[in-house]
């Protein structure tokens, strides 16, 4: 059988050629190697999903040194997981992109090489074991991510990209001293070299350096009430990059508060792990109430993520329960699509009314039925009705909640559905008004559509197939 | 007020970072050892660019792809105001630029090759050079670039390097792993690399200025 | 306190004058150079931490060149963006208007 | 895959397939939507009438799918399943034939019967679903399908009419489902089986289980409109007739009635139900639902309301049967899902009928409308006399399993209840009765046009489907003792739920 760890070097070069050759080549091939690219890239994951049967991780030791001298790439089911939604994600996003800005050669230019860095920074990050090797690669993250929503230099856009570069530098310094930290006490940074070494009572510099690389996760996962910055920044920016933003950049840092918090500051986490819970539980009620207030369809969709990746954090005095880690690696996959889909929709919307306003959207379930049906479908998965994969990840929140007793995580996640479902029908209903059948609507490409819709679909099925994904990760019901 | 609990705050935080670096135990891992016992594979005799180009090549890959990218968001941020009108630049300053380049240059390809035994490298080499082209700009001789139209040989120039790069770690995974230097040709390599990191180097630190500048390099 | 963990002290400090920094200046520019002072520091504490016991490592040499560069990145992005809104002429009640959105 | 589990699956794809398809269709391609409306109706009934026989004969018809761990997706169709089922598509045909002559010309017709497949679709899952998880999938889906229906004109009003009702439903269904997964909690699974599963607990978990009752019947209780939950029904007038109808008669009560069913027989067991004493609250809910309903219905001039609010009392039979501990109740209940469909349906299609032909919505400008429409008053009239409980109609089959279902739970209260019931019913019918046929009217139509080509009276396609409804009212009535009869096949579930044999 082909070893599935080789395919993970790919993942990671294959981007950053696409975006090197794109920058040379200009937008016009360089969307065509874009979409190409992740099209090998999504084949790639598929076949390792496919050909993954080891519970243990598998290692790739770059430069052939392996730990602590060198560094080492480590694919687990986890990490497999988030490789799948990234891929998966981004090819529809890609192919969506390409049509999104035929028309604007200026800002389609240095989106592809902008692109490609971010999904390798992704890429890295999900696999890398080295806390130095992390901290680059959430740099290439966080500085792709800010030039993308940068693109264009639009005034909002100016504004909101500066203030997320302010947040992100904040998140990455933080982090970087919790490094310098941890290398002073131990003398590595490897994750493997590591996690045996952290003794029943650690040095006080771990547990600073765990309070500083958490906050500074955190504060790049945009939990509530360090959330200030995400609004402006995903619903400002051009719809594909709010989709990638929404979807799968958030994850990233994500990813690593829960892949530290079980494996190398376990020994620490249980005493605070109410703290991103009830934090969690903040970014629900708040993001949620923002949403519905909100007058911008985009802006909208931007505090629901807020308060979407309060969901995440919910589980946190779950861990390290399995069940734990299923429920958020579902809420995740399930908000990633489901967020990708809407933010595709809302710019096919946008497109084709000309503003960006929910009563622009009136009649529209007439004229654009697919992108509304898409959009309805996403908001059937944020809102965790079922059968969308929002509902599953609800449904294991809840198990793992009462199978601890804690009844307070089941009540706010339900409270949370509900919220979402203000939201959500307050824009289907401005869409399902009729209106005068003056107004004129743009015609945007039919791709866009479909791409929109292939995504939201997505997000549904997961919810009628949820067996396969959670394979991925060990352990099982209890 | 706001000043007082955040200068509080900070005091506070200070104390327990230090308190917490003062009493740190000596680190059971040291890594000097490893670094020394693998210097004869690495190809070079020089501790700190082994670790840079040969143990942790992966995180100057990577690293070199932040630079490029940065220099990529700088450009999609999109054109700057209209320039100026050009004052001529001192015949004075023109004259000292135009003898202190060549001298700068030669620096520039002394460090990249001390880089293999002593400090020195690609980066310093580089940032050698890009300091020449920024004094060249200032004193009005080199024309600063404009994002929107990026001649064909600067944008290969920009990426030449780090794709180099790139396809000589993809090249070794032939070997096993990623940047996987086979230790007779590691030396060879690894200059071949870093004198194609050195150009693009120092076109991409050049840029972060030159795109910057209001001098718009003869663009329509 | 060991003279060798200096370093590591003043670095610490640093990094702690940058936070505060980040939060308390309102100028933009300075908040950048704020940012620098974080990371210098980081760079301090990683260097000096590794510089115990006499002769020095080389590894988190190395680690804090990569993060040089890193940062010089992050600083021309920050700064491009600053020039850029500056030419664009808007200010700090744009970005509380966006947040209203 | 054997034909015991294509079967159900059938079932459900004769729906959700036209359903896609019609979604894909241009909005112009009137004929073919028809065609495969029509079509996916008839291979529908098809399809039930041979489950029909299998069921009859004692076969298991059953599939499931794996979801999560420990979780699936599973379907059967047993004999109470059926019941609905078979209501549901022979209702679902005619109400499409309605809606097709009813939206003649009007908008979004491809978003209307699109929507409109999706419903019956979700409510075959509801009717085969073989555990609660199942039944909760699709009856959420349910809520989201009809949405669209209830908002389909458009206007404020009509946007105000579905936010209560997703205001209702949402909240309730978020009700239910903390009950199902408590249940899960309990019990590693949430399977529906004859004789219910929780049986096996003991006392000292009693109030725990009391308080999971709570929370299921509450949940479905928002659809099946109980006294307070029933806020929503009136509101959900805004919609056209054939959703009306739809909602009414078979698909959302309906759905509710049909949860509180299963529950009560399928997860506690009615005998265990009756020992835990849930039964007499849900008795008493009940009838404070049927006189309230009743009540409220006096009071209404607007038709449609009149009949929401005789819906609210009438699904309440069903409910009280439920709850009527011994088999001769659970058979009157059963049955009244069935006639209550039939009838109420009727009346949907004559008001919308009258909407249409004549422009009147209320009841004081009905005079005389029995002269101009005799057809379809004719129709209208024997569904109010049967909702009366009327002889030789389906309601008084209902009717009397009720009451001697009282008698035999010794709930001797219940009778009282049901015959106050009869008479508020025949307060705010009869007087509609009066008005069509012994009432001349002086203004005149003020809206009168007829849609498409028909009579006089009316549009052909708005006319067949109550004409055969009533009739079927009629014949549920008098031919109850046949062996094809909905009361026959109510005496089979209710054999099949209980152990003791029945008598009467």
């Amino acid at each position: 059988m082909v070893e599935p760890v080789t395919f993970v070097v790919w993942l990671i070069v294959l981007p950053l050629a696409w975006a090197a050759a794109a920058f040379v080549t200009g937008e016009r091939i360089g969307a065509w190697l874009g979409v190409v690219g992740s099209a090998i890239q999504t084949f790639l994951v598929v076949w390792m999903v496919a050909t993954w049967h080891v519970a243990v991780p598998v290692i790739h030791r770059v430069g052939g040194w392996g730990a602590p001298l060198g560094i080492d790439l480590t694919v687990d089911g986890l990490a497999l997981a988030m490789l799948l939604l990234t891929q998966v994600v981004s090819l529809p996003l890609t192919i969506y992109a390409r049509s999104y800005f035929s028309e604007d050669a200026s800002k389609s230019r240095h989106f592809w090489p902008l692109a490609g860095f971010l999904i390798t920074g992704l890429n890295a990050l999900f696999v890398s074991a080295d806390l130095f090797n992390i901290y680059v690669t959430l740099e290439i993250v966080g500085l792709s991510a800010v030039s993308l929503v940068a693109i264009g230099g639009g005034k909002a856009q100016i504004s909101a990209a500066l203030r997320y570069l302010f947040a992100t530098l904040i998140g990455s310094g933080a982090y970087l001293l919790g490094v310098a930290l941890i290398y002073g006490a131990f003398g590595s940074v490897s994750l493997a070299t590591l996690i045996p070494l952290v003794g029943s009572n650690p040095p006080q510099a771990f547990a600073l350096a765990g309070l500083l690389m958490l906050f500074g996760l955190m504060l790049k996962t945009a939990l509530f009430p360090f959330h200030y910055w995400l609004p402006p920044a995903h619903g400002g920016a051009a719809a594909p990059v709010s989709a990638l933003l929404s979807a799968l950049v958030v994850k990233a840092s994500f990813y690593l508060t829960l892949r530290l918090w079980t494996e190398l500051f376990a020994s620490i986490a249980d005493d605070i792990a109410w703290i991103p819970a009830l934090l969690g539980a903040g970014a629900i009620l708040w993001g949620s109430w923002r949403a519905i207030q909100a007058i911008r369809i985009k802006m909208l969709i931007a505090y629901s993520t807020v308060a979407q990746l309060g969901y995440l954090f919910l589980v946190f005095p779950l861990l390290p329960g399995q069940d734990a880690i299923r429920a958020t690696v579902m809420q995740a996959c399930a908000h990633g699509a489901a967020k990708a889909a809407m933010f595709a929709a809302a710019g096919v919307l946008i497109k084709a009314t000309g503003q960006d306003t929910m009563a622009g959207l009136a009649g529209m379930t007439g004229r654009l039925p697919l992108t509304l049906f898409a959009f309805g479908l996403a908001g059937m998965t944020l809102m965790g009705l079922p059968p969308s994969s929002g509902f599953l990840a609800k449904w294991q929140l809840i198990e793992a909640g009462m199978a601890r007793d804690l009844w307070i995580i089941p009540v706010v996640a339900l409270a949370g559905g509900l919220l979402t479902a203000v939201y959500i029908f307050r824009i289907l209903s401005f869409a399902f008004l009729l209106s005068p059948s003056s107004v004129k609507i743009a015609t945007v490409p039919r791709v866009q559509e479909w791409t929109a819709f292939a995504l939201a679909a997505g997000s549904v099925l997961l919810g009628l197939r949820g067996v396969e994904l959670m394979a991925l990760l060990p352990g099982q019901v209890p | 007020m706001k000043r007082a609990i955040v200068i509080a705050a900070a005091l506070v935080f200070g104390g327990l970072l230090i308190n917490a670096i003062v009493d740190l135990p000596s680190s059971p891992v040291n890594l000097r050892i490893a670094v020394a016992d693998n210097m004869a594979k690495s190809g070079v005799s020089h501790p700190v660019t082994a670790v840079l180009l040969n143990f942790r090549g992966y995180d100057t890959l990577l690293e070199i792809a932040v630079l490029l990218l940065a220099l990529i968001g700088l450009m999609a941020a999109g054109p700057m105001l209209p320039p100026p009108p050009n004052q001529p630049a001192d015949a004075m300053l023109q004259k000292l630029a135009r003898i202190a380049t060549p001298p700068v240059i030669v620096v520039g390809g002394y460090l990249l090759w001390a880089g293999a035994f002593r400090p020195g490298g690609a980066f310093q080499a580089g940032a050698v050079l890009a300091a020449a082209m920024v004094l060249l700009h200032l004193s009005g001789l080199l024309s600063a670039w404009n994002a929107q139209l990026l001649p064909l040989a600067r944008r290969v120039i920009l990426v030449g390097g780090f794709v180099l790069f790139l396809c000589v770690s993809v090249a070794l995974l032939a070997a096993g792993s990623l940047l996987q230097y086979p230790p007779e040709q590691a030396g060879l390599l690894i200059l071949l690399i870093e004198s194609g990191l050195t150009l693009s180097l120092a076109a991409i630190l050049a840029g972060l200025f030159l795109f910057l500048s209001r001098d718009n390099g003869g663009a329509p | 306190m060991s003279s060798e963990l200096l370093f590591a002290v003043v670095g610490a400090l640093i990094f702690t004058l940058g936070v505060a920094g980040t939060i308390l200046v309102a100028n933009l520019l300075r908040r950048i150079l704020a940012f620098n002072l974080m990371g210098s520091g980081a760079f301090l504490v990683l260097v000096g931490l590794a510089q115990r016991g006499g002769e020095s490592d080389p590894v988190p040499h190395a680690m804090v060149l990569t993060g040089i560069v890193v940062a010089v990145a992050a600083t021309a992005l920050a700064l491009a963006l600053l020039r850029k809104q500056h030419e664009v002429k808007d200010s700090e009640e744009e970005l509380t208007e966006i947040d209203d959105g | 895959m054997t034909s015991g589990e294509l079967l159900p699956l059938a079932v459900f794809f004769s729906s959700l397939i036209p359903g896609v398809l019609i979604f894909l269709m241009p909005e112009s391609a009137t004929r073919t939507r028809t065609t495969l409306n029509i079509l996916g109706a008839v291979v529908k009934l098809v399809l039930i009438f041979i489950l029909l026989a299998g069921v009859r004969a004692g076969d298991e018809f059953g599939v499931s799918f794996a979801v999560l761990e420990g979780l699936e997706l599973a379907f059967k169709a047993d004999a109470l399943g059926l019941l609905f089922i078979t209501l549901s598509a022979v209702l679902w045909l005619l109400t499409t034939l309605y809606a097709i002559g009813y939206l003649e010309h009007s908008a979004f017709r491809r978003r209307f019967f699109g929507f409109f497949s999706l419903c019956v679709t979700s409510t075959m899952g509801i009717a085969m679903a073989a555990n609660l998880f199942t039944f909760f999938v699709f009856y959420e889906l349910l809520t989201l399908s009809t949405f669209p229906l209830v908002v389909h004109r458009g206007t404020q009003a009509a946007m105000r009419g579905g936010r209560i009702y997703l205001a209702y439903t949402l909240t309730g269904g978020t009700v239910l489902l903390t009950g199902i997964v408590l249940v899960q909690n309990l019990l590693g699974h949430t399977d529906f089986a004859h004789g219910g599963v929780l049986g096996a607990f003991d006392d000292s978990r009693s109030t725990y289980l009391k308080a999971i009752f709570f929370l299921l019947i509450a949940g479905v209780g928002v659809k099946a409109a109980i006294v307070p939950l029933h806020g929503w029904l009136p509101q959900a007038m805004v919609a056209p007739a054939p959703v009306s109808a739809l909602l009414h008669a078979v698909a959302v009560v309906k759905a509710g009635a049909f949860g509180i069913v299963r529950i009560v027989y399928e997860i506690y067991g009615v005998e265990f139900a009756q020992s835990l004493g849930l039964l007499t609250p849900l008795a008493i809910a009940a009838s404070i639902t049927i006189l309230w309903g009743s009540l409220r219905a006096l009071s209404q001039d607007d038709l449609k309301r009149r009949l929401a609010f005789s819906t609210v009392s009438q699904v309440s039979y069903i409910v009280l049967g439920v709850a009527l501990f011994g088999p001769i109740g659970t058979i009157g209940g059963v049955v009244h899902l069935v006639h209550q469909g039939l009838m109420k349906i009727t009346l949907f299609f004559c008001a919308g009928n009258y909407a249409e032909t004549l422009g009147i919505h209320k009841v004081s400008e009905m005079d005389g409308a029995g002269r101009r429409m005799p057809v379809t008053t004719l129709a209208f009239s024997i569904a109010a006399l049967g909702m009366m409980g009327a002889p030789f109609t389906a309601g008084a089959v209902s009717k009397a399993w009720l009451s001697d279902g009282a008698v035999a739970a010794n709930m001797g209260w219940v009778v009282w209840v049901l015959w106050g019931s009869s008479l508020l019913n025949a307060g705010y019918f009869l007087p509609i009765l009066w008005r069509t046929w012994f009432r001349c009217n002086r203004s005149g139509w003020h809206a009168e046009h007829i849609p498409v080509a028909g009579w006089r009276e009316t549009a052909l396609l708005l006319l067949i489907p109550p004409i055969v409804t009533a009739t079927a009212t009629i014949a549920a009535g008098i031919y109850a003792n046949s062996d094809l009869s909905p009361l026959a096949w109510a005496r089979l579930i209710a054999s099949r739920e209980y152990v003791t044999e029945i008598v009467r």
